[in-house]
């Protein structure tokens, strides 16, 4: 089967609900978030995006890395991540940001158990974009509206049915168990398709080689404190960000309980780098907001040979004072970039 | 109604926390023993200087963890050591109660009043009135953090 | 699979108060389980950690001639670092390491070595001089300098040692106070006004520092007075720590990670990252 | 409302050339359709770039806190109403300010207008004062401007600055008195839904401290959140944490909070916390007699007391 229909979508998902839990997106007191569902037909097609990223999946915002109870010297390590999951309907810049977080948690130095184990046991079922949304920029930082990379499998949408592409080993193990047979090898999603001309509507406010080389030479920039300056340092950036990663580690007890838990962070917050001794190397929100921009744009391709943005959108759409990402890239990327 | 109405909880004793300032509630309990006056056990108390060192964050850490009331009692008006701090938490005592019944905390988890040092009887009376009405709700388990 | 989140078991063997003000303490740990050997280099470190209270990093403070036993040297100051100060001899605490780089031990082989240190930055150093000084490793090292200043006689860490040191032939030791007291027979002086005073072959030596900040800031440009290069000087830098494996955002300068390329840097590379410490 | 642009480029022109402010606050035009983004001026040539319109909706006086500055805001009601609360906690000095007084008939929410127009990518939006009309290139729609307010707009009592050094625009008509209908109608809902609401409401909440940093009044140097000794309130989002989180914001605001619904705004989840705010303020007005940012002579309730101040909340066994 080349394509799965439109209408097919719920009775796929129902299937997958015995063997998987199923993340799709869903709506919530009028917010699209992914959640888990229950039904095939929770599941929402019909959506720019979702105001959260997937990232939860893979890394909830809390969690329990270890815990003991009572006078028990033994400690629950919590890395089991339970039943397998699918993530349907992630758009394809969400799932490249887990290819980044791959590079990250999974295969560094150390390999974070609790987010690998995860990702391991994680299929992702993406669904190419038809419709960019005015904060889009995913082809500044190298995907685009039909990429595949950080899926398993690509859905491209024709409108009444999706075209299967898969995208990896578990995706073809997956297409084949579920008879979502792969039959467009050797055909590049979009090719000769409705979705073929959109990749060039989204167009890259910036270069990221020459923004990269850019903001080599800018640490010390006056531009940070002007651009910086309408920034409350409140969380919503990174919080909604799939790529950011940040986190915390933090210790509770109560009634014999205790807990280590892992919580996102963010390097906006003064806390972040405030050291016991009141020292704080990033005082203030220029360097709070330079450190973002840095990290995603500068260190993450040195350390990671991939940007830490995979153009959302979300920072720009939800930030209450409007600090647009693309013009702050913009101001570095396009100022110095030779246009 | 209230799904939390639930008087009759196999095995479940109240846990009470109660703030006693030190010049009078304190020792208004204090006057209670030594007047062997019986009260519930329920309570377990928490003297502070005065009803003005109480933070709302006590009381809410309290429900936080695990307490299925809250009383707090300073000197009357006019008594207090400081002159005037019972004033002065009066309005946020007042404001933090109305607060929690807005979201939906059951009117009597938290109670205010005032005790004075000879006020044994007083004492005993509010620990009696206080517990009587946190039986009737039973456990309090909006606020209370739960650890995996 | 490991879990680099999991901490090892440890037991506290002997719990020191090191300074007049009760405000450091030294710990010393033993392995309750091992697992594996403990192989680390002076310079590295690892977190400690009571569950349900928190976890923080300390520099290894013993040498790793003697891997039973870990000394970590601890400065009150938040949560996690009174509770340490509480453990009483055959209490457990967990530990994750050793994390970090550590000094170059390999560079250093065959050169002199000036060591520097102030405060409470002097844990780390004291593994190096106890490595360095321990009959198996002290042929691999020529001179072996060592300055270290603390604000006043009361906050010196170390005080048997450093009066071992003093009685050494194969090493020089000076120790200096910012402010005596009556007792004080020693110098007086900064850490810096003393490192001024020596006499080092800039060519065949090489500093390992560290130190509160101020101290660092003035002792730098004497090393370069003295024509130390860049990349002959070693520091070990203190930032905010939480996963201590590279992941949590929270350490780095620039693209480097305090907790995985560090916390030891050369000066010469650190003058090519970010003022951002 | 274009006339007010012009004004408040005038002022700000006049005010940097004769050197008595070194910046202004205002907005100009927002990267996205439907917002407008607070801008900081030092040159006069730069005052082209000022703008006031429907959606000119963050307090700028967030911005005043630790500034060292001689600064020139553009202040709408509620700008004016936090400031009036920041110079009497002693946050801002009234000689360091000058106040670009606007008149304000009411912030637009850009999701009530999506929610109105639905998938349509609007591209202009057209203030006639009574309706707002909404362009996507081919057509025009058009909804009741009343209708697309922010919530804490459409209880405003106070439109027209409350201080101001100059004045722009025409003053508005105030409403008649906010009589709390909303903190009512909830509050006669049982405890039990009251809750379920609340708790509904509090599940979204991220944790991302919009709602603090955004708000004027939030100026501790550490914040209770931050505090780890002792630890307030957990850093996650256990539900009985976040709630502790916003129950204490708010307390921490009463007395103070004037609101302008800043934190709503900033909310990215939609987490209604107006319904704690209003509560707070409903009691400060009833129990007190008081409406912070309309009187600056006034001390801050929770700074001061009655003897006879209402106690009939307290246990009488």
């Amino acid at each position: 089967m080349r394509t799965i229909a439109r209408n097919e979508i719920g009775r796929l998902l129902d299937g997958l609900l015995a063997g998987y839990a199923v993340y799709a997106p869903v709506r919530r007191k009028g917010i699209l978030v992914f959640d888990r569902i229950r039904s095939g037909d929770e599941a929402i097609l019909d959506y720019a995006n979702t105001r959260t990223s997937p990232k939860h999946v893979l890394m909830p915002q809390m969690e329990t890395l270890l815990s003991s109870c009572g006078e028990d010297p033994g400690v629950s390590e919590h890395t089991d991540c339970g039943k397998p999951a699918v993530l349907f309907g992630a758009r394809p810049c969400d799932a490249r940001a887990f290819l980044f977080l791959d590079k990250v948690l999974r295969d560094g130095q150390s390999r974070d158990v609790y987010y690998a184990n995860r990702r391991d046991s994680l299929l992702v079922i993406s669904i190419g974009c038809t419709q960019p949304r005015e904060t889009c920029f995913c082809t500044t930082t190298g995907g685009g509206p039909l990429s595949a990379e950080g899926s398993d499998i690509l859905l491209e949408d024709l409108g009444s049915v999706y075209l299967a592409h898969v995208a990896s080993s578990r995706g073809a193990e997956f297409a084949a168990a579920h008879g979502l047979l792969d039959t467009c090898e050797g055909e590049p999603p979009g090719s000769g398709t409705v979705n073929g001309g959109l990749q060039p509507a989204i167009e890259p406010p910036v270069d990221l080689g020459l923004l990269k080389a850019a903001l080599d030479r800018s640490f010390d920039d006056p531009l940070w404190l002007t651009l910086a300056e309408k920034c409350l340092g409140c969380g919503i950036c990174s919080y909604l960000c799939p790529a950011c990663h940040c986190f915390d580690i933090v210790d509770e007890e109560a009634a014999g309980v205790r807990v280590r838990n892992r919580v996102w962070d963010s390097c906006q917050f003064s806390c972040f780098t405030a050291q016991a001794s009141g020292f704080n190397p990033r005082p203030t929100g220029r360097e709070r907001y330079r450190q973002r921009i840095m990290h995603k744009f500068n260190y993450c391709i040195d350390n990671h040979g991939m940007a830490g943005c995979v153009g959302c959108g979300r920072c720009v759409s939800e930030c209450p004072v409007n600090l647009d990402m693309r013009q702050v890239l913009a101001a570095f990327g396009g100022r110095r970039g030779g246009n | 109604m209230d799904g939390e109405m639930n008087d009759r909880v196999p095995g479940w004793e109240p846990r009470i926390v109660a703030f006693l300032c030190n010049w009078c509630s304190y020792a208004g309990a204090d006057s209670a023993g030594v007047g062997r006056l019986q009260y519930p056990a329920a309570v377990r108390v928490i003297r502070v200087p005065c009803a003005g060192r109480i933070n709302p964050f006590f009381i809410l850490s309290a429900f936080q963890k695990g307490a299925d009331g809250v009383l707090v009692s300073g000197c009357h008006p006019g008594d207090c050591h400081y002159i005037s701090g019972n004033y002065s938490a009066r309005r946020k005592f007042a404001l933090l109660k109305g607060l929690l019944e807005h979201i939906g905390i059951e009117e009597g988890r938290l109670q205010f009043t005032w005790v004075s040092a000879s006020e044994g009887e007083r004492f005993a009376s509010v620990i009696d009135t206080v517990t009587e009405k946190v039986l009737a709700l039973g456990p309090a388990r909006r606020m209370e953090k739960r650890y995996t | 699979m490991r879990n680099p989140y999991a901490p090892v078991r440890m037991r506290v063997e002997r719990n020191a108060v090191e300074t007049e003000d009760a405000s450091i303490r030294t710990l010393s740990l033993s392995f309750v389980e091992r697992r594996e050997v403990f192989a680390f280099v002076p310079g590295q470190f690892a977190e400690l950690s009571l569950l349900g209270v928190g976890e923080a990093p300390f520099g290894i403070a013993s040498s790793p001639a003697d891997p039973d036993l870990l000394d970590f040297t601890i400065s009150r100051a938040g949560q996690v670092t009174t509770e340490l100060h509480y453990l009483e001899p055959g209490d457990t605490v967990g530990l994750r390491g050793p994390l970090g780089n550590g000094y170059p031990l390999e560079e250093l082989h065959g050169r002199n070595v000036l060591v520097i240190g102030g405060g409470f930055g002097f844990s780390t150093l004291r593994a190096f001089t106890s490595f360095a000084l321990h009959p198996a490793n002290r042929g691999d090292f020529l001179d072996l300098e060592v300055v270290y200043g603390a604000r006043n006689p009361g906050l010196l860490l170390y005080k048997d040692e450093l009066k071992n040191w003093g009685r050494r032939d194969d090493m020089s030791l000076s120790v200096t106070v910012d402010n005596a007291d009556q007792d004080w027979s020693g110098r007086i002086g900064t850490v810096p006004a003393a490192v001024k005073t020596l006499q080092v072959d800039p060519e065949s030596t090489t500093a390992l520092v560290c130190g509160p900040p101020a101290m660092i800031r003035y002792t730098l440009p004497v090393l370069a007075e003295l024509g130390l290069r860049p990349d002959r000087i070693h520091l070990s830098l203190e930032m905010k720590m939480k996963c201590g494996i590279g992941k949590c955002g929270r350490c780095n300068i620039g693209g480097s990670y305090v907790c995985t390329d560090g916390p030891v840097f050369s000066l010469a590379r650190l003058d090519r990252l970010p003022r951002e410490y | 409302m274009t006339d007010c642009t012009a004004r408040i480029r005038e002022e700000t022109a006049r005010l940097l050339a004769e050197g008595r402010v070194d910046l202004v606050i205002g907005f100009e035009e927002g990267s996205l359709p439907l917002r407008a983004t607070p801008c900081f001026i030092t040159e006069p040539g730069d005052t082209g770039r000022l703008i006031w319109n429907a959606f000119c909706s963050n307090n700028l006086a967030r911005y005043l806190i630790r500034s060292d500055r001689k600064v020139g805001i553009v202040a709408k009601g509620c700008d004016t109403r936090a400031i009036v609360e920041l110079i009497k906690e002693k946050q801002v000095r009234r000689e360091d300010v000058v106040i670009i007084g606007v008149p304000c008939h009411g912030m637009v929410d850009p999701h009530e207008v999506r929610e109105r127009f639905g998938d349509i990518r609007i591209q202009t939006v057209e203030d006639t004062g009574g309706k707002l009309v909404a362009g996507d290139g081919t057509a025009l729609l058009s909804m009741n401007r009343e209708d697309a307010l922010h919530r804490s707009c459409r209880v405003c009592v106070q439109r027209n600055p409350v201080i101001s050094d100059v004045l722009v625009g025409e003053e508005v008509e105030e409403r008649t008195r906010d009589e709390f209908t909303d903190v009512a109608d909830f509050a006669s809902r049982s405890a039990g839904e009251r809750w379920e609401y609340i708790a509904g409401e509090m599940s979204r909440c991220i944790r991302c401290n919009a709602c603090r940093n955004a708000c004027p009044l939030c100026y501790c140097s550490k914040c209770f959140v931050d505090e780890t000794r002792p630890q307030w309130v957990g850093r996650g989002t256990d539900p009985s944490d976040v709630l502790s989180f916003h129950l204490m914001r708010v307390l921490h605001l009463a007395g103070r909070c004037v609101e302008c619904g800043a934190c709503v705004r900033a909310c990215p989840m939609g987490v209604d916390l107006g319904t704690l705010n209003r509560r707070m303020s409903a009691d400060v007005a009833r129990m007190f007699g008081c409406r912070p940012g309309l009187d600056p002579g006034k001390p801050a309730p929770l700074s001061t007391f009655d003897p006879d101040d209402p106690q009939d909340f307290m246990l009488e066994p």
